[in-house]
């Protein structure tokens, strides 16, 4: 074969810089990258210019100030003397609250709605295509205000609730009003590290028998209840444990001791005989939850002195910080033996139940409003109402497109090997769907999020409001809060598409 | 084959049977009933509960809807004429506030007279569409839908026919640098067409128009932002966020798969940032920090900046959708054009762009509807959408203390724009699906 | 600078409240209308000769600032408190108070409160990025008392949920509750609680930095308050700016002096500010007045001579 | 597609043992008087047939005639309207029981393989038997490496579906449903989805098994394997069975006109 | 798959006329040393091939040899790390212009057609004599019609791809080519992807082609193809060429063992 004469090697020549493919790139990224940062000094210098001509500088200082303005919903102490930071904290933190539990009910009804709508039922699966068309084709936002509207023109106000108006409290211890939904809260009585610790001794169980299960299935091939066990075990040894806590501390009743008073008087005569009832307590004690219940039972007015312990309120009650008080018979005897000069505690005719491991303080109507519970605020409801519902109908969508996406093919094996309906929905049709729900799942929860910065339309105090409203307000930083704002906003949308690429990439389907 | 069964019947049919019908319970509205409404008890309990719901919301809507009172000049009025007709505890729908400012909710303030203008406009947004979302129509019309925005933007807003057209004429002077520079050298010539139009558009073309509109003035009776609302408003970012963004996101598209390392990672960066934040902040930002960003001075009003900042966002969303029709063209057609020897721009924007966005026309119809419904966000920086409007129109003496009518009314506008483009996007993807079996 | 554009623009971009009755509110015809918008008008028509060629942009109480802070607006008119913060750290220059006002409370008449001392823990609206929420929260502090805030974005929100009873109190400038209660349908079943909690003293502002142009705008209001304080009223106006015989009024119409072109305008800019709605008494009567439904008393906001604090710096 | 029978390399393949393919008298599934509609549409009409545990049937017929709705019918995968089906001594009606116990006693292979992509080639073996049998994890996956073997892919078991070619993917099905020892195997065109070198590999897969003396019920259009294997081929046509025989009479002498037709034509290339 | 040459109809085609076949002394494509790995995957090692212009060379080898990745380097669809290729006296090296003078003198037909979807089979052959060659459009458009003639589909020219068989498509492919009046043409498989009957009629017009003199480069395993119209037969294995002859001497006397083994394979038919 024939030869040919070495070329003369290449020197470099500046045409190459475009011709050849080797420096081509580089210097079409070395273009753009000059382009990219004249564009972006520009953009920075015209911001400086335009600052200083406004006589204003770049400083994240007033994070530090005191942000003057209150925040009626905060999971976090926070107090109109808190800083801005602390302000926007609490916008974060309401922010990630409705963030998380819309995606948690949005999951539930899409699941729902979309399982539905796959239903053989000619009218249930009609009325969720109603659902899922007419959320998905009208705005968010007008289904916020909407909503929003709902609950404040047609629920009662709180004072329909007075005797004689119109409106009753659900159960009679959720009370649904224009002001929000107020549910019972838990207190945690004596016993209550008992009760805890049973139920995550009880999930532990759990766990421990579903790996057992696992195991025997496994080495025998035997198939264990594990769904009923599990359910079993998940209630019954805690509700044992509380009626066991309850029979033993909860029977007892104590004594109310008053000052100032002769034994034998009942509440209201005792009331009436003082200039004001000062009653000592420990909040967020069952004790104390039930002594206030006795008071307003009897409806007595009273002042409720607040004490950290035991041993500080009797020590309050014996210098006349209150005239009401109650502890356990096994203190009370003693107290009123040993009591000495002019501190003389009689028992009233009424008592108190000590409580149980939990109870619950019902909300009641105080001044205005309803007081003690816990206070869902209308603009929270209506948020996490609209967002859930809406979004709830793309989950729909992407749950029915996950089971259609699994072949019939698919169902009719599992059969044709015996394996029963819900079996073959448990192993063979959801592992499957779910690769193809998750993906566009998460990005739902992406946009939940992130459209929960619609809360403007409601007066929810999410971060936009707090940090990006509020507080840009009174500052005048709208550079530096917006900058915040979208930086925090976009951390939290690349944690949510993080954990999707990474969960896309545990489960893809191995092929050729 | 002695072990064949004994008992092996040969058996051959002489005559066909005929056919059957089925036995009764099979056929019919019985067994519709039957198999879609009362197949097993929890079919039975799903039908019932479905059909008590169904009856609790007709019960409480249907005599409001009824008993609707159609014209009236007020919400006394409305309730004088309920009282009259209807009893006065009827609840009646007061559809008079409808009727009476539909106009409004429609038009916004623009002045009644040119309400042509924005219909024309929509027209033309139609026909610029067309060629983009019929793949049928000749793609000559491209050419039409480049020259839409700046029609519209002339029909729409008014004033002098010069300040478009001056505008318009950067992208031809940009595309003349690029075809003669071209000649020379595709990288200058890609340069050229960047740097030469934005000279132009900032030293000559405020002059230009200027002296132009001097000698001949043409054009339309000038109508300020302002008097933009409602539907029309909506519409209008809506449209000039999917037109203009569609070249801005195909760009993105293209630098996202790009394996050039900065201008990847410039165009990811932005696509990420844009998505990441929500629209609403980025709205806020066109009307509080927008100014901050450009030339101390300038002013140019909120609308224009919230299409401006609309546009990027909207592109980002785009961007996405192409890419995902880039990706589904097979390498074949990559390779196939750079072995005739077409170079990057060419091969992209004759082979693979014309396909790569026929795929990506439901995801862009998709894009284009989440846009629509999104635009009423900006009645938090203090626009005019409908809801806006509504906003303004119980603040009005006579009508305040409506709500419910006009949410029905501007919901089932959203709804029936919306539904009926899902739709067409949905028959597009089936289509789609059946031609690429 | 800020005259120039406006000039070269032709029209002046005027920030207003999204809606008060009385004070700033689009009419049917989409036409704003009320006493800030007035001095929007008038700021206008003396600079631009038009008191049309306004644009009306609605700000809410949070949008307001960057509004104007960031040019979108060339000077803010809606009911804004001038306090010490706004002015140096905000950067604004008040160019002067139209309105005298402070913090009330409207309640319910059945809510049987006669004292904004009985309002422990009731739910109280609120407009969110106002002086009057800074107010409100050191005011219960102070009081120790407790509340539960309802943040609310616009006027017209805050009375929907007002009358919603989403609140048993709805707090916010006097007038401004005067104002709304007016739209209401039984207004007598409203009271506004007698204790002021604090002082309102309202007015235009523009940014710093630009001295004429705060000039143009402080003394345009000053001229509406000296129109009235000397009598020249929309009726007299062109016969009293054929001149008179009193200095300080041809001064003010330009018919002697220069202080037109000592701001930068022609002669006669203050009678045309003048005659597009008439001197301050005009404007209040009109707009807020005790003839119309809002009916609000001059109180302070009378002219100095009546005992009141409007009280303008001489035209000299 | 690939009915042409000379073209399938069955011809140059061993001798088949026909030893152990013996037909004995008991009876495995009884059908009588059998009737199914899809809506008003008549697909089966008055289907009797008998088969004998051990046996080796063959279906075939044009397409829309009703073969793969008939092998469905045998495991509920379709229900019938009209008359009986006995499978195994069981009768098939809606008891969810008997439908339990019938569908774990037949194995059915598919077309279109339907392994489960989600899951290795050993779990698609075991998920059945340990789901359904409550056999031991450990004991299923030796009886499915067993079968995988037999089929001679026991070096694929950790691979999933997607990594496999379609013929081995076929071989995997059948291994699935041999690993629930199934007392009867239906399959519905088993080869039909296949490349020819593909349909060999499964074809001496179920060749072997009628060595070992399987009831099957095969809908194919392999001649070839209809004319080793089978020892009857049933012909349908219109919902109907319209002639049975012996493999060589049926191809050598058929009495219908439209099985001639039908012969004539896949015979005919 | 359907690498059978005995199936393909070649046989009973008219006798080739090898009058116009000259090999000239012209070197059209001279690779020397060339080396290419992808990744750290040695895939084509020093190969060193002159062809002459006029020579037709067929290229064959067992799967995953590197024939097409040598192929896609004459046009620089692939890169090659050592050793160098000059192609009608233009050696191929990072400057585009080189590559772009290359690619247009330069055919290449693609065994999945790649034909452009969205264009009329007329405007798939004018597209690159317009854009690139910058032919006034109506000139493109004859010359496409007289190529369209050639490979005998005229009638098909305002089709759209979709609407043609794989054959016609494949041909369409060819003429496309040619429209660049290319010097050379490369072939990657070209029937592979086809039914026996469309195989028929894409190599007719190959040989038509080759009676023409054009330079070929033919990756095909279409043995009857390569003793009808090459000069020359390379065969690859492992990324080398292991061996190269005139096809007679290459069938019946191959030289290496490695050659041996792989034509009693394809030829074992
Ligand atoms: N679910 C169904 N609903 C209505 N008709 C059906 C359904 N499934 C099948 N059919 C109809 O029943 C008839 C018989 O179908 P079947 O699949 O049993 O035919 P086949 O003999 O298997 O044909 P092929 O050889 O094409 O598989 C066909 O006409 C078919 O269209
Ligand atoms: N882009 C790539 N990256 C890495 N390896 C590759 C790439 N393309 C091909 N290969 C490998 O290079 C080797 C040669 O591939 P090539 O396609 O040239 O083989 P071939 O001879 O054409 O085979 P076939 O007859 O199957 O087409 C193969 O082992 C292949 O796996
Ligand atoms: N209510 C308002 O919108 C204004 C409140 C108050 N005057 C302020 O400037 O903050
Ligand atoms: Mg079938
Ligand atoms: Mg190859």
């Amino acid at each position: 074969m024939s030869t040919l004469s070495e070329p003369p090697k290449e020197s470099f020549r500046l045409s190459m810089l475009i011709y050849d493919t080797r420096y081509r790139s580089l210097t079409i990224q070395t273009v753009a990258m000059i382009l990219l940062v004249l564009m972006i000094s520009w953009l920075v210098s015209n911001t400086v210019q335009n600052l200083e001509n406004l006589g204003k500088d770049f400083d994240f200082g007033f994070l530090g100030q005191r942000a003057g303005y209150d925040i009626n919903q905060r999971l976090v102490e926070y107090t109109s003397q808190s800083t801005h930071a602390r302000a926007a904290l609490v916008g974060i933190l309401n922010t990630i609250l409705v963030a998380f539990l819309g995606c948690a009910l949005a999951t539930i009804l899409g699941v729902i709605a979309g399982v539905l709508r796959l239903s053989k039922n000619w009218l249930v699966s009609r009325l969720m295509a109603v659902y899922v068309e007419g959320f998905r084709n009208v705005p968010l936002l007008l289904w916020i205000i909407a909503i929003f509207a709902l609950m404040t023109e047609s629920t009662p106000m709180p004072r329909d609730f007075r005797e004689g108006g119109d409106a009753s409290m659900l159960f009679g211890s959720i009370a649904i009003s224009n002001r929000g939904v107020y549910v019972p809260a838990p207190v945690w009585g004596e016993g209550a590290s008992l009760l805890i610790g049973v139920f995550v001794i009880s999930l532990i169980a759990i766990w421990a028998f579903r790996r057992y299960a696992h195991r025997r299935q496994e080495a025998t091939g035997d198939i264990l209840p594990v769904f009923r066990v599990s359910l079993a075990l998940f209630f019954i040894p805690v509700l044992l444990t509380y009626f066991a806590i309850a029979f033993a501390n909860g029977r007892t009743e104590q004594a109310i001791l008053a000052t100032g008073g002769e034994a034998g008087l009942t509440l209201t005569e005792y009331a009436e005989s003082q200039e004001s009832l000062n009653v000592c307590l420990i909040p967020g004690t069952t004790t104390a939850l039930n002594l206030e219940k006795t008071l307003r039972g009897a409806d007595v007015r009273y002042n409720a002195v607040p004490f950290n312990d035991e041993g500080q309120a009797l020590e309050g009650f014996q210098v006349g910080d209150c005239n009401v008080l109650s502890v356990p018979a096994t203190q009370s005897d003693p107290i009123i033996a040993e009591a000495e000069g002019g501190f003389a505690p009689v028992p009233l005719v009424e008592t108190i139940r000590r409580g149980n491991a939990l109870e619950f303080e019902q909300p009641y109507l105080g001044g205005f409003n309803f007081d003690g519970g816990i206070h869902l605020r209308n603009s929270l409801i209506a948020l996490w109402l609209a967002l859930s519902l809406y979004t709830g109908a793309f989950i729909a969508e992407i749950v029915r497109g996950g089971i259609l996406s699994v072949s019939k093919g698919q169902t009719e094996a599992a059969y044709a090997l015996g394996l029963r309906p819900n079996r073959t929905m448990n192993l063979v049709i959801l592992p499957q769907a779910m690769r193809v729900i998750i993906p566009p799942l998460i990005s739902q929860y992406l946009n939940l999020t992130k459209n929960s910065s619609l809360a403007i339309a409601v007066g929810y105090m999410d971060v936009r409001s707090t940090l990006g409203g509020i507080t840009i307000n009174q500052t005048g930083r709208e550079l530096e809060g917006m900058l915040l704002l979208g930086l925090f906003y976009l951390v939290l949308s690349l944690l949510i598409s993080g954990a999707m690429n990474f969960y896309n990439s545990r489960v893809k389907l191995k092929e050729r | 084959m002695s072990d064949t069964h004994a008992q092996t019947v040969r058996f051959v049919r002489e005559s066909m049977l005929p056919e059957q019908e089925p036995p009764l319970a099979e056929s019919g509205v019985l067994k519709w009933v039957r198999e879609n409404l009362f197949s097993g008890w929890l079919n039975i309990l799903l039908t019932v509960l479905s059909l008590a719901f169904i009856w609790f919301v007709l019960s409480h809507l249907l005599p409001w809807f009824l008993n609707s009172v159609w014209s009236a000049g007020s919400l006394s009025e409305c309730r004088e004429i309920r009282d009259e007709v209807f009893g006065p505890d009827a609840s009646s729908a007061c559809f008079a506030v409808i009727t009476d400012r539909w106009h409004q909710l429609v038009f916004g303030f623009y002045p009644p007279e040119f309400y042509w203008r924005p219909i024309v406009a929509l027209l033309l947004f139609l026909a610029a569409m067309a060629p983009v979302l019929f793949a049928g129509i000749p793609r000559k019309a491209l050419w039409f839908s480049a020259a839409a925005p700046f029609l519209i933007y002339f029909v729409l807003w008014g004033g002098t026919i010069w300040g478009p057209l001056a505008v318009a004429l950067g992208f031809v002077v940009g595309y003349a640098t690029f075809v003669g520079l071209s000649r020379f050298n595709a990288l200058l010539a890609t340069l050229g067409a960047i740097v030469v139009p934005i000279l132009y558009w900032l030293f000559v073309a405020g002059p230009l128009a200027g002296a132009l509109a001097s000698v001949l003035p043409i054009g339309l009776t000038f109508v300020p932002s302002d008097d933009f609302g409602g539907f029309q408003l909506s519409f209008i970012i809506g449209m000039a966020g999917i037109l203009l963004s569609l070249p801005l996101g195909i760009l993105l598209a293209l630098g996202r798969q790009s394996n050039l390392f900065i201008i990847n990672k410039t165009s990811v960066a932005f696509i990420e940032i844009i998505r990441g934040v929500p629209l609403i902040v980025w709205l806020f930002t066109a009307s509080l920090l927008l100014n901050y960003f450009l030339p101390p001075g300038t002013n140019f009003d909120l609308m224009l900046r919230v299409i401006i900042m609309v546009t990027l966002f909207a592109s980002a969303y785009i961007a996405e959708v192409v890419r995902g029709g880039l990706a589904a063209l097979p390498k074949g057609q990559y390779e196939a054009a750079d072995a005739l020897g077409l170079d990057y721009w060419r091969s992209m924007r004759l082979i693979i762009l014309p396909q790569a966005l026929k795929i990506s026309i439901p995801g862009i119809v998709n894009t284009f509807i989440g846009l629509f419904k999104d635009t009423t966000l900006v009645v938090f920086i203090g626009l005019l959408d409908p809801i806006g409007l509504s906003n303004a129109i119980r603040a009005s003496t006579e009508w305040n203390g409506i709500y419910w009518e006009l949410f029905v009314f501007i919901g089932l506008m959203f709804f029936i724009c919306c539904f009926s483009m899902s739709r067409y996007s949905i028959y597009l993807e089936n289509k789609l699906q059946r031609e690429h079996r | 600078a800020t005259l120039e554009d406006v000039q070269e623009r032709g029209n002046l971009n005027c920030g207003v409240s999204t809606g008060l009755p009385g004070f700033s509110a689009p009419n049917s015809a989409g036409e704003w209308e009320g006493f800030d918008v007035a001095v929007c008008r008038a700021v206008a028509a003396a600079v631009l000769g038009d008191p049309t060629a306004v644009e009306f942009v609605p700000t809410t109480g949070q949008t307001r600032f960057t509004a104007l802070a960031s040019g979108e607006i060339d000077m803010l008119s809606r009911n804004t408190t001038w306090t010490f913060s706004r002015d140096n750290d905000l950067k604004f220059e008040f160019v002067g108070v139209n309105y005298y006002d402070g913090q009330g409370f409207l309640v319910p008449k059945a809510l049987g409160v006669t004292s904004a001392k009985d309002l422990d823990g009731a739910t109280v609206c609120i407009q969110t990025g106002t002086t009057t929420e800074l107010n409100l929260a050191d005011f219960f502090r102070t009081n120790n008392m407790d509340y539960e805030p309802v943040p609310i974005e616009t006027n017209a929100e805050a009375q929907q949920q007002y009358l919603a009873g989403a609140c048993d109190v709805y707090t916010t400038d006097a007038s401004g509750l005067a104002a709304t209660r007016a739209t209401f349908e039984t207004p007598s079943d409203h009271v506004i609680l007698p204790e002021i909690i604090s002082k309102e003293p309202l007015g235009p502002l523009v940014r710093h930095g630009d001295n004429e142009w705060g000039d143009i705008a402080r003394w345009t209001l000053n001229a509406l308050i000296a129109a009235e304080e000397y009598g020249i009223t929309s009726a007299n106006i062109d016969e009293l700016a054929e001149g008179t015989n009193n200095p300080e009024i041809n001064r003010i119409l330009g018919t002697e002096g220069n202080l037109g072109e000592m701001i930068g305008l022609d002669s006669d800019w203050a009678v045309r500010a003048i005659k597009a709605g008439g001197n301050y008494g005009e404007l209040f009567e009109r707009h807020i007045g005790e003839s119309t439904p809002i009916g609000l008393a001059r109180g302070l906001n009378a002219q100095w001579t009546e005992g009141g604090l409007l009280y303008s710096p001489p035209f000299r | 597609m690939t009915d042409a029978a000379p073209a399938t390399p069955l011809e140059t393949q061993r001798e088949i043992d026909r030893s152990h393919m013996t037909v004995s008298d008991e009876v495995a599934i009884q059908i009588s008087g059998m009737n199914k509609w899809y809506g008003s549409f008549h697909v089966l009409r008055d289907i009797n047939l008998t088969v004998y545990r051990g046996e080796r049937i063959v279906i075939c017929g044009p397409s829309g005639s009703g073969k793969s709705t008939l092998i469905r019918c045998l495991n509920r995968l379709e229900e019938h309207q009209q008359g009986e089906i006995v499978v195994d001594g069981t009768e098939l009606s809606n008891d969810l029981k008997n439908i339990d116990k019938i569908r774990s006693e037949v194995g059915m292979v598919f077309q279109h393989f339907n392994l489960f992509p989600h899951l290795t080639i050993l779990e698609n073996c075991t998920l059945a038997p340990i789901w359904v049998r409550k056999v031991p994890k450990k004991e299923a996956e030796e009886t499915a490496m067993h079968f995988l073997e037999k089929v001679k892919i026991p070096e694929q078991a950790h691979k999933y579906p997607g990594q496999l070619s379609g013929g081995q993917q076929q071989r995997v099905a059948i291994a699935r449903s041999l690993c629930m020892r199934p007392r009867i195997m239906l399959f519905d065109e088993p080869t039909s989805a296949l490349d020819p070198e593909m349909i060999a590999e499964v074809l001496d897969t179920m060749i072997e098994l009628a060595e070992e003396g399987m009831t099957m019920l095969c809908v194919t259009h392999e001649m070839g394997f209809a004319r080793k294997v089978a020892n009857r081929v049933i012909f349908m046509d219109q919902g109907q069975i319209v002639e049975q025989n012996e493999p060589e009479e049926f191809f050598n002498n058929p009495q219908s006109d439209r099985t001639k037709l039908f012969l004539s034509q896949i015979l005919g290339h």
